[in-house]
This record gives structure tokens, C-alpha cells and sequence, in this order.
């Protein structure tokens, strides 16, 4: 359970557990939870970070206590929602070298990781701009490229594909679909959902209303239409490959 | 300072009293208070009741206005030194030398330098700063500066709000503080956040812009005093001005 | 001054000199920063001013007890340019005054003239002057706008001292108040440094053409049309400078006229703590005043007839008249700005 | 042609014309200038705004010159594609009001023409809230409501539906549908775009490269990969009715 400082109540009890090297999708409409739900997960939000709420999180065996937060911190990666909460460097390849350099690389080790990560996005081209001077999709690719350069454990992402063309959102989905991590996503994109994520869990007023497969959850006409969920034009769910084919 | 700023939230009948009231009866208080020549010790007193009577009404917690007065450490501070430091006939007390005049002004800096600050302490915890703009306003102070006034209000929390955003996002990369280089890093930072909230006001302006505006805010929402609330608004004010002129007339 | 002068700290007369002063410079900003505020518009001042008021809350100890903080003004000087950073300042110490209990409203004016006026016109001018014998590039303004910076704040230090020597409730030394404040100073002043020049070389980096001290100094920029052909285009331009012309003398005229006449009808009488002082017995305190002889001496005495009441009186009539000349002037320059666009 | 205050050239000769009463979608990868063109339309960016480029603008008959750029402005309504830089005012109400309240209107009219525009995006439960608390993508409902209030003749909109649930978006395209004015929408989202717009502007590095038919857009796969754009798994442009049906 969560409320925010004003006093408005945004958790009201989400208990679920997400195995190593899962990959889960967070659905639910605007104002569910979603983003104050992950933003738990490393405790930017709740108790530990000095807020009001109650509640446990654990990851990979730690309980999240303030004396394991810096450790937590490192193994859980985050994307947030909007990419100028993630960039605050003077430059791209500044920002994008920000966690690795915290995690103690240094020179060439750290400089070809920040190469990576950005070619992986397809920003290596724009690594000496400011980031507050790109278009917003290129600042998307950044938060996402400040996030890979890290290897977290444990990968989060809050609507990762939105304001991305078209190639770009199929790159992410190739990148992700080839990391080695647990992963879980917000997305309001449901084939998004359905291509990347086996299971999705299904948010809306503070709780988690659904909790199956996504393939599943999306065939689910009733379940959706009552979580404001629907499937885009002419797309169905049960035609076409998911990620576990 | 987020949204709400200073307000301490909770139903008084000093928070009901129109902000523009409020302002006037500042004023009129302090420069009351200002007036009173410093050896009048009663009259200070009597501005003390007063002021105390109004912070009980108010509801304020004793404990938020006595973190507020920290403001004047720095005058404390001169304030102690004055009675050392100054010049003129001498007093000894308990075996210190002092400067009379010294010892006068250090109580003449803190007894109405208190006095002020509490009054101010009154305003902010009972008003909004929404209020507060829309009081200036009333009180016709120039569309500029309230212009300024309340984008400087709103970028408080823009400003604010973007340093949490940073600070959320280096600790979430795994940034634990000390290292020289971060360090240096961070001090960068600075001027990015200023670039930053700088980018941000221009955009909202040009938002602004595209919204019709030219220049002047659409008059806020709020009605004029009542008779009634400025006659009960200036009641502790009116009451002061007649403590300094007594004190003035009947001297000590 | 590194920290702001709340209510009773300097003697009436003082309060209303500099009420007046600030009321004046207040509204002849207003007149001539209409302009600049029409192009960049209020949000960016606003945000100025919320940047110098962040500034301000970073305290640092200079000795013997006391902290200082950084003022900004020079900062807010160079980029939003000198008459609109007057306003800013002014704003943030209204806000001060208000909200934070920050500096007392009665000596508001005091304040004004000191974190506001003297600040922002000693870093801008002193900014200027150096830009003009350094390599023309927008790149300069740093180290310019650093020493104007630096400078500033000892400066205000001073006076403040002076205004001491003249308005200060207590007689202290003078020469140990001035060298303890200019002291004290110059270390708020290094800090006031090395801000200015973080967050203008950001700026310099990113939006050069925000920096309103080195506007001028900006190179042309060329472009590539669809077919490949390129054009030299200027990059934006301040709004054409508008000359200070009359209006600037007959602010100032105004302004010095009206702070100079009352202040010294307020002067010839004894302020209160003088008054107290004298009745108490130890005169030793009280300076005489310097016009004590002038012809304006015995004026408030005529109408009342009790020096005390006049004295008072002559206070608050003081602070009441800084405001309807403050207001006047700015309703003036609402009213010229309105008919010259 | 125009170049950002930093020296990056964003536009480097553009050249379209739009009839009333006509939607047209405005497609292109990321970076490519898309927002910067549409800030030039109402004259926030460009020449006219005191910044730096060359080029003319007409709307409606009328130049975009100095003079005329308040009336401009209020014909020309501009959603942006960041919900934050549109959202300023204290509470919710107050930031649709404030269009309308420049306007000149006053009183019950006003809360009515508010009232309505929140309801159309469903926000009106939240109009006493501080629009920076709420989510992200209640923020960028609440930022569509503040332009519908306006009723403009030229409606803008930099990824409207980005961050929306489905049926968010799915209202949203019903509203933009039901309207009676011009319309020029940037979206990565090209099935939404073929459902709304029959016309469709490319534009990549800064320049428009195609001008066409979204329809025709969308089935040309060579010009499509040219340009990033790619159709999202399982659809067919030809397939499925677009606007003109
Ligand atoms: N900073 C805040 N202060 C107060 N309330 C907030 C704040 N941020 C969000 N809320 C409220 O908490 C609830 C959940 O918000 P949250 O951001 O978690 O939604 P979400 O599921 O991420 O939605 P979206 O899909 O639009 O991003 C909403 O009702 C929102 O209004
Ligand atoms: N404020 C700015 N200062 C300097 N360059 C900028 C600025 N904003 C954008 N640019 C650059 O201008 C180019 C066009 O940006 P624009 O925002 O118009 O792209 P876009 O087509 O809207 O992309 P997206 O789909 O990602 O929103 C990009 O190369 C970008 O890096
Ligand atoms: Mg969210
Ligand atoms: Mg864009």
C-alpha cells in the first residue's frame, strides 16, 4: 500500500513474484499504478525511501532495506516513463557513462561499453549532443541506452516503446528479446506485450486484477473491455506468434 | 517548496481571511511594530499577546514556527555581538564591559525583528501562494512582477522537482556520493539543470503563447474582501498602531 | 550583504532613503525591461528568479558564527540583462519577505537596493566593461561575468556599511564593520564565482543566445536549403536597445528628489532608539544629525507639535509614500509600454 | 530552413500545403524534424518567433507575420508531444480555462466549454488535481482537453496518442474524427495514422519525402524501409478501412 505526500492513495495491496529470467508485461490504464508500482521496485518510492506506505519487496534473495538499497540499486535497472527523469548529464556519452562509471569501470573498458549501449539504440552518432537538445524519441533511446550500459539483473521498463518509430520499437524488441535478464515491462501496446512477454499482469485502481498469460489475458474480451484494455485494428491475439514460439 | 509551499494545511479562521486583508495587516503590523521607539519594553509585550493570540488561532503548530524563526540566526548573531562590539559609555555586567547603546540595539534587532518575522511566519502558514498572488494582485501590484511572481512560485517546484528527478536518477545508476570525479560530475550538473528548467519555461511560454496568452494572466479566481473580513482582518494591526502611538505619546 | 536586513536594523530615515530608492529603480526596470519581458516573456524571468532564490538557500559558514549566502545577482544580470534581473531580485525578495520570513518588509527597500540594485548593476557593468577588452565571443561572458561576480558581492558589503554609517541603529566602529563585512565577503564572493561561471559555461554550451550580456557577441550561423545552396542567416538579436533617453533622467531626478527631501525631513528628527537613548541618558549613541540645522529641520514639528508623533508619523508616511511612488512610476511605464507597442 | 540556437540545422527546406478541412498524418523516424516543423506552424519557432531560419508560413489566407501572430494562435491549436511543457498552470481546471479564459470567456460559459473538454478526454474527475500529479498519461489527456477547449480551426497534434490505454486512444481517434477542422497529426503509430488521415507527409532528415496517400504510403515497402517506418506484426494497410470508407 502507497499514498503519495498529497495524501492520494495510489497501491492499495499488489503482491506478486516474478521468477529469474521471466519476462512479464504490466497492463492497465492510464492511472492504474503502474509507474508507482515499479517505481517501488528499487525504492525510489515507499517506505525505505523515507515515504508513507507498507510493504515488502525482495530481489534475488535481498529485502529491500535501506542498508541494501545502493546494491539493489545496481541490480535492478529502470527506465523511466519519461526519459527527462533518467538524463541530467551534459552530454549523451557523459550520461550514458554515469552507471558504469559508478559501477567502477574505467577507460577504455568503460568507453567501449558506453559504445555499445549506444549503438545498440542507434544513438552512437549523437553521443557528443546535450541530451535536453534531441527530439524526444532520440531521448527515449538514451534512458533506454543508460539502462543496457549497466547489465542490470533485473531490467524494468515503463512504456519503453512509446514515442519510438516504428524500426526503432522492433530494434528494442530484438535487443530485449536477445538480453539474458528478468524483464518486466509497462507497455500499452498490446502486441508489444504479447510478442516480447510470456506473462502479463494486469493492473487497475492499485491492484493487480490479472495475473496469467498474456495470450490469455488478451483473448479475454470481458477481462479486457472492464480494464479499458483493447486490441488494436484488425489484430488477433490468438493468429500470431508469441515469444514463446 | 512544492505546490502547496509554506501552508500548514488545516481550517482556521485566519487561513479564511482573504490573502489581500492578510498583506495589508502585515504591513500595517510591522510597520507598527518598526515605529515603536526600543526602551518601550510593554509595548512589545502587548504586540507579543497579540501575535500569539493570532498564532493560536491560526492552529499553528508551535513546533513548525519556532524551525521557521531560524531565519534570524544570522541577526541573533549580530545581535550578541552589538552589546561587545559597539561604542559609548560602558555598563559592566556580571564583570563584562558592554556598550550601553550596544545592549539598547541588540534588543531593539531581536525584539522587533521577531516580532516581524513571526508576523510573516503567520502570512505564509496561513495562505497559499495562489492566494498570495492573487492578494498581490488585488492590491494592484504591477502585472509584471506578478507575472515574474508566479512563474518564480511555479519554478520553484519545476526547479525542485528537476533536482529530485536527478538525484533519483544518479542514485538509481548506482551513484553512492564521494568520488572526486563524480563529484565533478554532479557540480555539472548544475548548470545542465539550470539549461534544463531554463528549456522547460520556454516551452511552457511558447505553450502559453500557442494558448492565446499575450502577456497577461486571465484574472485568477478570487472574489474581494468583505467589509467585515477587513475590518476583522485589521484588528490586530489597528490595535498595534495604537500601542506604537501610545507608546510614542506616553513614553515610558 | 550576505544576509538580508529585517525589520528595525536600520533607522527610519534609512528605511525610507532606501525605500525610495528601490520603489525608484523598481519601477523605472519595470518601464524598461517591457521590452526584453515581451520577447523571452515572464516565464523566464520567473525561472531566474526561482534559480537565484534556489541559489540563496545554499548557506555557507564565512567565521565567527555567521553564514553567508550567494546572491546572484550578477548571474541573473547577464542573462536576463540588467533592468529585468532588477526586477527578479526584487521579486525574490519580496517572496523572501512574505513567504520565508526572510528580510523584513520595512526594510525591504534596504534589501532591495542592496542584493538587488547594487549587485546586479556593479556585475553587469563590470561584465560589460570587460567584454569589451576581451576576444569577441560569446565564450568570454564566463570569466567576464565571474569577476563582475566576484566583485559584486563585496561591493553590496560595503554598502551596506556605508548605509550603516549613516542609518545604523547603533554606532560600531566603522572601519571594523567594514573590513569584518568586506572580509566575510570576498569569501561569499568566491562562492558567488564559481556558480555564476558553472552555470553560465553551461549555458554558453547549450543556448548561447540566452546569455543576454554576450547576445551581441554571437557568430552568424549558415544554412542548407533543399537543394544544397547555403545562406548566412544572423542568429537571434536582442530587440533593438531601447536609449535611455528621458525617461531614465527624469526617473532618477524623481527618485533622488524625493528620497533626498523626505529623508531629510525624516533625518532632523531623532528616531526613536535616539530618542530612548537621550532619555535614558546616554546621548553617547545618538549622532547628531547633519542637517540638524537645515531649513526642514523644524518642519514636522509645525503640524503636530510633539516630535515623537512626527517622528513616527514621518515613518510611516515615508514607506507609505515609497509605495505610491513605486506604483505611480510603474503604472507610467505600464501606460508608455502600452502605447509604444 | 531552420537551425536550433546551438547551431543544428533542423529543417532544411520544406515546402506542403494543406486544404481546409483536411487531415493529414505526419510520419518520419525519429530526429527527422517532425516537432520542429510543427512548432514553425503557429510561429513558436522560426523567424517570426525572433529565432533563427527563413521561410514563409500562411494560415488560412493569412501570413505568419508578427502582427498577426495572436490570431494566428488562436486558429492554430498545438498539442505538444511533451504533456509537462503544456501543463503549467496550478490545477487542472484552471489549465483548460486558461486557453479559453484569453479568449474572453467568462463565467458559466467558461466552465461549461471546460467542462466539456474534460469530459471528452475523461479527466473530469480530476480537474481540481496539480496536473504534475498526476500520470503520465492522465497528463497527456488533460493536455489534449486544454487545446480542445480552445475549438481551433487548425488542429495540431505531436503524438497524441502516445501513452494513452487502447481505449483512450480509441476515444481520442472518435473525438478527432467527430471534429470539423484541419487537421495535422505526427504519430509513429502508422495503423492509427491509415484511420484518421487520408493524406500522409513523410519527412526524414529534415526534409518531406513523400506526399501521398497514407494508404499508398503504407503499402510502399521500399520507400516504408527507406525511412524506418515498418507496419507493426500481422497488419496489412490494404487489408483494413481507413477514413475514406
Ligand atoms: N506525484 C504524484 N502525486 C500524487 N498522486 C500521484 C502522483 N503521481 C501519480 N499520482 C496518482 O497515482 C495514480 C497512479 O499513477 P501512476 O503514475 O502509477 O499511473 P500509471 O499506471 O503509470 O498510468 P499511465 O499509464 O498513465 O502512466 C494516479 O491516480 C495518479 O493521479
Ligand atoms: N532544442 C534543440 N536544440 C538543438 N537541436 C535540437 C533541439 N530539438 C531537437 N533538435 C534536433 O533537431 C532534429 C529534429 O528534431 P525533432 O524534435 O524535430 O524530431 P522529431 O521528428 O520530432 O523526432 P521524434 O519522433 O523523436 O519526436 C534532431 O536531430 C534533434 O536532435
Ligand atoms: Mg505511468
Ligand atoms: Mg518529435
Amino acid at each position: 500500500m502507497f499514498a503519495y505526500p498529497d495524501g492520494r492513495q495510489a497501491l492499495f495491496g499488489v503482491d506478486f513474484t516474478v521468477e529469474r529470467g521471466e519476462r512479464v508485461a504490466l497492463l492497465g490504464p492510464n492511472g492504474a499504478g503502474k509507474t508507482t508500482l515499479v517505481l517501488h521496485l528499487n525504492g525510489i518510492l515507499g517506505s525505505v525511501a523515507g515515504g508513507t506506505g507498507s510493504g515488502r519487496v525482495q530481489i534475488g534473495g535481498t529485502g529491500l532495506h535501506r542498508e541494501h538499497l545502493g546494491e539493489i540499486r545496481r541490480k535492478v535497472g529502470l527506465v523511466f516513463q519519461d526519459p527527462d527523469d533518467q538524463l541530467f548529464m551534459p552530454t549523451v556519452r557523459d550520461d550514458v557513462a554515469f552507471g558504469p562509471a559508478n559501477l567502477g569501470l574505467r577507460a577504455s573498458e568503460l568507453d567501449d561499453r558506453v559504445h555499445e549501449a549506444l549503438v545498440q539504440v542507434g544513438m552512437q552518432d549523437h553521443a557528443d549532443l546535450a541530451p535536453h537538445h534531441l527530439s524526444f524519441g532520440q531521448r527515449r533511446r538514451v534512458a533506454v541506452a543508460t539502462v543496457l550500459a549497466m547489465r542490470p539483473e533485473v531490467l524494468v521498463l515503463d512504456e519503453p516503446s512509446s514515442n519510438l518509430d516504428p524500426a526503432a520499437r522492433r530494434e528494442l524488441a530484438d535487443i530485449l528479446a536477445g538480453l539474458d535478464v528478468t524483464l518486466l515491462m509497462i507497455t500499452h501496446d498490446l502486441p508489444y506485450a504479447l510478442q516480447l512477454c510470456e506473462r502479463s499482469l494486469l493492473m487497475n485502481g492499485g491492484r493487480i486484477v490479472a495475473d496469467g498469460k498474456t495470450r490469455d489475458l488478451l483473448a479475454d474480451a470481458d477481462l479486457m473491455s472492464a480494464n479499458r484494455l483493447e486490441l488494436p485494428y484488425a489484430f488477433n491475439p490468438l493468429s500470431v506468434p508469441g515469444p514463446e514460439h | 517548496m512544492s505546490g502547496d509551499g509554506l501552508l500548514v494545511a488545516v481550517e482556521s479562521p485566519v487561513h479564511r481571511i482573504p490573502a489581500q486583508v492578510k498583506l495589508v495587516a502585515l504591513f500595517i503590523f510591522v510597520l507598527a511594530v518598526v515605529s515603536t521607539p526600543a526602551a518601550v519594553f510593554w509595548a512589545f509585550g502587548g504586540y507579543a499577546v497579540m501575535l500569539l493570540a493570532a498564532l493560536v488561532t491560526a492552529k499553528l503548530p508551535a513546533p513548525v514556527v519556532s524551525r521557521r524563526l531560524a531565519v534570524e540566526t544570522p541577526f541573533l548573531v549580530f545581535a550578541l555581538l552589538l552589546p561587545f562590539v559597539a561604542t559609548g559609555p560602558q555598563v559592566s555586567v556580571f564583570g563584562l564591559q558592554l556598550s550601553q547603546s550596544g545592549v539598547l540595539g541588540a534588543w531593539n534587532v531581536l525584539a522587533k525583528g521577531t516580532l516581524g518575522v513571526i508576523a510573516a511566519i503567520l502570512l505564509s502558514a496561513t495562505t497559499a501562494p495562489r492566494e498570495l498572488l492573487a492578494g498581490l494582485e488585488r492590491l494592484r501590484l504591477p502585472a509584471t512582477l506578478v507575472a515574474i511572481l508566479s512563474f518564480m512560485v511555479r519554478y520553484l517546484s519545476v526547479v525542485s522537482d528537476d533536482l529530485h528527478r536527478m538525484r533519483v536518477a544518479r542514485e538509481s545508476r548506482g551513484y553512492l556520493g564521494g568520488r572526486a570525479g563524480q563529484l565533478k560530475a554532479v557540480a555539472g550538473g548544475v548548470g545542465v539543470l539550470f539549461v534544463r528548467s531554463f528549456e522547460r519555461g520556454e516551452r511552457i511560454h511558447l505553450a502559453m503563447q500557442s494558448r492565446a496568452y499575450t502577456g497577461r494572466m486571465p484574472q485568477l479566481s478570487t472574489h474581494g474582501a468583505s467589509q467585515s473580513q477587513w475590518l476583522v482582518g485589521l484588528a490586530i494591526p489597528l490595535a498595534a498602531i495604537l500601542i506604537a502611538i501610545a507608546a510614542r505619546v506616553v513614553g515610558l | 550583504m550576505g544576509v538580508h536586513v529585517p525589520d528595525g536594523f536600520f533607522n527610519a530615515p534609512t528605511s525610507v532613503a532606501t525605500g525610495l530608492i528601490a520603489a525608484g529603480a523598481v519601477g523605472f526596470s519595470l518601464q524598461r525591461a517591457n521590452r526584453e519581458l515581451r520577447e523571452t516573456g515572464p516565464a523566464l524571468a520567473g525561472l531566474t528568479a526561482a534559480f537565484v532564490f534556489a541559489v540563496q538557500m545554499v548557506n555557507f559558514p564565512v567565521g565567527a558564527g555567521t553564514s553567508g549566502h550567494l546572491l546572484g545577482g550578477a548571474l541573473a544580470a547577464a542573462l536576463v540583462g540588467p533592468w529585468t534581473a532588477v526586477l527578479v531580485m526584487s521579486t525574490v525578495l519580496l517572496v523572501q519577505g512574505l513567504l520565508f520570513a526572510d528580510g523584513g518588509l520595512t526594510a525591504l527597500g534596504t534589501n532591495i537596493t542592496l542584493m538587488g540594485l547594487v549587485t546586479v548593476l556593479v556585475g553587469y557593468f563590470l561584465t560589460r566593461a570587460l567584454l569589451k577588452v576581451m576576444p569577441r565571443r560569446v565564450g568570454s561572458v564566463v570569466p567576464a561575468a565571474t569577476v563582475g561576480a566576484l566583485v559584486s558581492v563585496p561591493v553590496a558589503a560595503l554598502a551596506f556599511t556605508g548605509l550603516y554609517s549613516i542609518g545604523g541603529a547603533v554606532d560600531i566602529p566603522l572601519a571594523k564593520l567594514a573590513t569584518a563585512m568586506v572580509g566575510w565577503h570576498i569569501l561569499v564572493g568566491i562562492g558567488e564565482a564559481v556558480i555564476t561561471a558553472t552555470v553560465l559555461s553551461a549555458v554558453v554550451a547549450t543556448r548561447p543566445d540566452l546569455v543576454y550580456a554576450a547576445r551581441h557577441l554571437q557568430q552568424d550561423l549558415v544554412l542548407v536549403d533543399a537543394d544544397g545552396n547555403s545562406s548566412t542567416v544572423s542568429p537571434d538579436r536582442p530587440i533593438g536597445a531601447q536609449p535611455a533617453g528621458r525617461s531614465l533622467g527624469v526617473g532618477i531626478a524623481v527618485t533622488l528628489v524625493v528620497a533626498g527631501g523626505l529623508s531629510l525631513f525624516a533625518s532632523a528628527h531623532p528616531d526613536g532608539l535616539e530618542f530612548v537613548g537621550g532619555k535614558l541618558g546616554f546621548d553617547g549613541a545618538a549622532k547628531d544629525s547633519a542637517v540638524a540645522g537645515s531649513p526642514l529641520a523644524d518642519y514636522g514639528v509645525h503640524g503636530i507639535g510633539n516630535t515623537q508623533v512626527s517622528g513616527a508619523l514621518a515613518g510611516i508616511i515615508g514607506v507609505l509614500v515609497t509605495i505610491v511612488v513605486g506604483l505611480a512610476i510603474a503604472k507610467l511605464a505600464s501606460l508608455r509600454a502600452s502605447k509604444a507597442s
